[in-house]
């Protein structure tokens, strides 16, 4: 266990590995990606209430939904990098918080973009999703900002660990504070209604390709930026300045 | 296969029942956010690829300089 | 000026030692933005010893300081108190240690017997009276009730001085608490550390300057 | 509850008493406040400015001010003590009396909570004071008074708390009034939530006891978890 | 206009331009900015998050909202400006850097207002482009954004310039959030009436072009006046 | 140790100086808090002149260089800069004047070659060679790109120290500018002060170690 552990978090071996893997994680992303928008944008039938704007809902539900798994992610992350001091994993934490900030705002920007049409309004106060994902968008840039503003790197490492950890526990409870004060405040939430509508089975087929298409491109976009950050961190390494010098 | 395609026409298509603006717009931003966070780590590997090979090469002249005036 | 080949010589002259090893370092290591600063350092500190940490400037010296007192952990090798490794015994450890940085721990509004009176509190119950006796040693009569801020340089220094002098620890650990004091003060504190040595204590300073401490070893960063 | 606590961890101490160096702190901490009186002036003022931007900015108009009353408050509180955060660890930070408080033997825990309680006395008890008066102002109705008087006796330590982990991790930067705030503002939300709704359950029907129980359920884990936070991030940006 | 009266004032200096130290102070300020990246963005996230904070503690609604989205505008903006204005002279006071533009030899005036500048570049422009889409999301009327727009880019920088004299004032002090606040606050009303004013006539059945010519007044005032008096405040500061 | 009785006594020996009066304090007299720092206090500095401020802690000498500058208007007595007052010629003073004091100046998130180019162009046009030549003299190179705040504090102090032999001004005034420097920076300070004075420029500096530096001046604040 601790063998495989302290393997995992030596740079050169995730290095390596995630080279061999990206050519099969970047094929299936294409595939997976071309089927879900082709399907999406050409075949789905139109809903019966939404017409053809449910073609937005298979983006953003997707999107929407690998929003979530960053805080998470960066949680865990964060807790390798204190307890373990394991250089990976803040790698990794660090571009998580930049591309959870762009994940965000695209769920904010296509979930309003289908709101204008079905709502009649781009944005809803009283929706509780909507509200929690804007300050979830907030924290991310909140950690983002953080670590910018902190020059020591290792510093930095630590004290967004720390602040994804706080800021984890801090989403779930916005959730459902925001969640509890809708309620209260107008118990129908347009959203809440119109998510309940009959999609057809070849709405959510459709979505579930695209949900597995976004993870595919989270995980790939995230190796990408890892591996830049292995390469700049460990720059002084036999092994980089080799791979360097035949670049 | 074809049949399925909900559309009978280009221009239908590009309409999408109305709502071109926000369908296009979205996949638009989509679109966007894919290829961006996908260009700009492998820019950056490039950039990173690119000075890195430039340090060792001026650090190597270095060495190479002071181990001169060492001689 | 720096040294720009970071290679570091220990050289502690382990002859006059009395007692026993209280801290030492094992191969130490530390580079910060790529700069080695030292590599497989060893030392030992003694109890009755007084060692100077000596090297040009950004050698590493406040650096390694911090890092013995666990105010940087950015180094890789073994710092132990007397034979543990410190963060085992961390209580102990600190209950024995006074280290004086370049900010001294003066708080600017309060005047020096308050800074004292709180300060040392943290290591041990003190009465008012030794305060003031110290202050007045350190040639700070007259300045008991002025607010720090309007102190001078040197007079700030002395007032976070005083705290070796209240508390009696083991180990002082003081980078340049020489900067700013008058000859007088360099003398008196020269004597401090001395008796403090004699007196089974070990200290580790840096200084830039040449210290006028018999027995002292030195331990050069390059 | 926690001076038992404190007091049965200074019988484990062989040297040096924790709870004397959790008093001493509190005492020096409270002593600096008093000193600079600012420190003590200025949250109070800041929150009354503020409160009365809204007739200004918004509407003069008692009815319409009196609905947005609770919220305009809580908003006040909240910026308020985002404000004065920024005194708690900085002026320690430069002058190097928080690199002793990390070298004092003492577990940081009880002395971070020690320097949040007397930040709290000081900068969080005047505003929950001054509230009725401004409630007054605003012409918020009687009856909510007291919750409103309850739920910020509650949920500004929460917020100095929180605040608190968010200062400590900015501790060594330059100018953080902002990044403090970007970071303070999200964690806030729910207090500011559950605050309204109480205040505003006390105006119309419902109860505001559910309300107050919650919060007080989310200052007891912020009592015990955000200062372990807080010393963490200490330890993190002093090194 | 500035820069004709730069390079008039250069011509009487004998030895050094002080047109070149006037550019040369921009330059740098704007080069920290950039370094720290956070005195840019940071200003604009305040701004929205404070914003953001008032549908939840007042209410969601759309039509209520509405009524009080130009006033909450302005005060965000007045808040933003507040906060951001902790950045501009204290590095330069705590490293030393002040203490060298003082003894420079060219009018502090032009000194100032440069850092003024690029201080407003920095967190006011960002705060002024974010503002239509926060109106937005308060559901403030659409005919109303150009005066928005309007009014908040010639009020932000008389907040910068009157801002600056309070902080000249409170260099010296440790922890200033709040006392800045206290004394910016209430000069700062004249401009958050003006500016809500215009915002609101532009709604209603007025004009808001009188209220706009008056804060342009206002503007120019402040940009002949406001740098003399911090650049005394400054002096005063530093002895 | 600072003196409780504070009688200033100016003792320039006035036989080696070449140059005329440059600045000069004639019946200088401050207090701070009730106690009189000095009084009666007559000093010249003449062109080619280096003159040491001495005294104990608490003496006054940052308050009189402060003063001297125009950072501190507390005082009565009379400044003159070429035998007039300071305040009628104060463009020709500034553009005459280097000042570091216990802050140096030095931005922390700059570089010092950004810091230099900036501080350096508020007193004439400066080109970045000169900047970098001068950066390597102080042994600096290799840290052109680091921001200041990864330099160690000696290192920071040379960049301050830069300033000096970048803009050629006549006067220099140097609070404690020897704190912090190893002692090849030192050796090298005081030739650069040594080689200052000789082509006609006046330096003043506050220190309290003994100086190598023949032809030297003290005034002594006690
Ligand atoms: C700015 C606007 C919006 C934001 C920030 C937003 C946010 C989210 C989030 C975070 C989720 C994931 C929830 C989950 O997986 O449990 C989600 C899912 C979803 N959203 Fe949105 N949304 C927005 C607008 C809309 C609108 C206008 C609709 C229209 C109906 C919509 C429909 C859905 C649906 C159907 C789902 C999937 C529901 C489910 O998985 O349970 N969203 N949205
Ligand atoms: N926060 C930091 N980040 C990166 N590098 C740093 C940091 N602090 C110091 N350094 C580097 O570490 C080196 C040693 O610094 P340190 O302060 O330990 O030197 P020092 O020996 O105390 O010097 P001095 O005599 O000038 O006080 C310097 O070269 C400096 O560039
Ligand atoms: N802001 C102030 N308000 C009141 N008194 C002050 C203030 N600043 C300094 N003093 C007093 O003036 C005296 C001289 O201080 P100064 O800093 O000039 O001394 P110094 O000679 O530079 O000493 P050092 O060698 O320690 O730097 C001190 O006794 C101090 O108490
Ligand atoms: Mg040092
Ligand atoms: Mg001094």
């Amino acid at each position: 266990m601790w063998l495989w552990f302290s393997k995992l978090g030596s740079p050169k071996w995730f290095y390596e590995l995630s080279g061999k893997w990206l050519p099969w994680l970047v094929g299936a992303m294409i595939i997976s990606m071309t089927v879900a928008v082709v399907w999406a944008l050409l075949y789905l039938p139109p809903d019966y209430q939404q017409g053809y704007t449910s073609r937005i809902l298979v983006v953003h539900v997707a999107v929407a939904g690998t929003s979530l798994a960053f805080f998470p992610l960066m949680a865990v992350a964060g807790t390798i990098t204190l307890v373990w001091k394991m250089k990976l994993a803040d790698m990794v934490a660090k571009n998580a918080a930049a591309l959870g900030a762009w994940f965000s705002f695209i769920t904010l920007a296509t979930g309003s973009l289908w709101g204008s049409v079905m709502w009649g309004t781009w944005w809803e106060w009283t929706d509780a999703r909507l509200v929690s994902m804007l300050f979830q968008f907030f924290l991310l840039l909140g950690v983002v900002s953080l670590r910018s503003a902190l020059e020591d790197p290792d510093k930095a490492a630590k004290a967004c660990a720390l602040l994804s950890i706080v800021g984890c526990i801090n989403v779930v409870i916005i959730k459902y504070s925001v969640e509890w004060w809708n309620v209260l405040h107008q118990p129908s939430s347009p959203l809440s209604v119109n998510s309940d509508s009959p999609n057809g089975p070849e709405f959510w087929i459709a979505t579930i390709i695209m949900v597995l298409a976004v993870y595919l491109f989270l995980s790939i976009s995230l190796i990408l930026a890892t591996r830049n950050e292995i390469l700049q961190r460990e720059r002084r390494a036999q092994w980089v300045q080799e791979l360097v010098r035949n670049s | 296969m074809i049949e399925a395609i909900q559309f009978s026409s280009f221009s239908e298509f590009l309409d999408m029942g109305g709502y071109a603006f926000n369908v296009w717009s979205v996949y638009g931003l989509f679109a966007v956010f894919i290829i961006a966070n996908l260009w700009l780590p492998l820019n950056k590997r490039k950039q990173i690829l690119r000075e890195q090979k430039r340090r060792l090469l001026v650090n190597e002249e270095r060495n190479i300089t002071t181990d001169d005036k060492q001689q | 000026m720096s040294s720009s080949n970071p290679t570091a010589t220990a050289v502690p002259d382990s002859e006059n030692q009395q007692g026993a090893v209280m801290l030492s370092g094992n191969k130490l290591f530390c580079e910060r933005d790529d700069r080695v600063l030292f590599q497989d350092l060893d030392f030992n500190l003694h109890e009755g010893e007084v060692m100077q940490l000596r090297g040009s400037n950004g050698s590493g010296k406040t650096t390694l300081m911090r890092m013995l007192c666990g105010l940087n952990d950015g180094y890789k090798g073994e710092i132990s108190w007397y034979g543990a490794s410190v963060s085992e015994q961390a209580g102990d450890f600190y209950h024995s240690l006074h280290y004086i940085g370049h900010r001294v721990g003066v708080s600017k509004v309060l005047t020096p017997v308050e800074n004292l009176r709180w300060s040392c509190s943290l290591k041990s119950e003190v009465d008012d009276q030794l305060i003031e006796k110290t202050l007045a040693d350190l040639g700070l009569r007259g300045y008991e009730e002025s607010p720090c801020h309007t102190l001078s340089a040197g007079q700030q220094q002395r007032v976070a001085l005083a705290r070796l002098l209240i508390n009696p620890m083991k180990l002082w650990i003081l980078d340049e608490p020489f900067t700013t004091l008058d000859p007088k003060g360099v003398k008196q504190l020269e004597e401090n550390i001395l008796s403090h040595a004699n007196s089974g204590g070990a200290v580790m300073v840096t200084t830039h300057h040449k210290l006028n401490i018999p027995g002292m070893n030195v331990l050069d960063l390059g | 509850m926690f001076w038992t606590l404190v007091k049965l961890m200074s019988t484990d101490m062989s040297r040096s008493s924790t709870s004397v160096a959790f008093r001493s702190t509190l005492k020096r901490d409270l002593l600096i406040a008093f000193k600079k009186k600012n420190d003590i002036a200025n949250p109070f003022m800041f929150f009354i400015i503020v409160v009365s931007l809204f007739p200004i900015a918004i509407t003069p108009d008692g009815d319409r001010l009196a609905e947005i009353a609770a919220g305009v408050v809580w908003i006040s509180v909240l910026l308020a003590s985002m404000l004065s955060m920024d005194n708690l660890y900085r002026s320690d930070y430069e002058d190097g009396s928080l690199e002793q408080l990390l070298l004092s033997p003492h577990p940081l825990f009880f002395m971070v909570l020690s320097k949040n309680i007397s930040h709290w006395l000081v900068s969080g008890l005047p505003v929950v004071v001054a509230a009725p008066l401004l409630a007054y102002m605003l012409s918020l109705p009687q009856e909510a008074y007291l919750t409103l008087i309850a739920s910020l006796l509650i949920g500004t330590p929460i917020l100095s708390l929180i605040g608190s982990i968010a200062v400590a991790l900015t501790v060594g930067l330059g100018s953080r009034g902002l990044i403090l705030a970007v970071i303070t503002l999200p964690m806030s939300v729910p207090v500011l939530i559950f605050g309204t709704l109480a205040v505003e359950a006390s105006v119309g029907v419902g109860s505001p006891a559910g309300y107050l129980a919650l919060m007080l359920a989310m200052l007891a884990a912020s009592l015990s978890l955000a200062p372990l936070a807080s010393a963490a991030a200490l330890r993190i940006s002093i090194s």
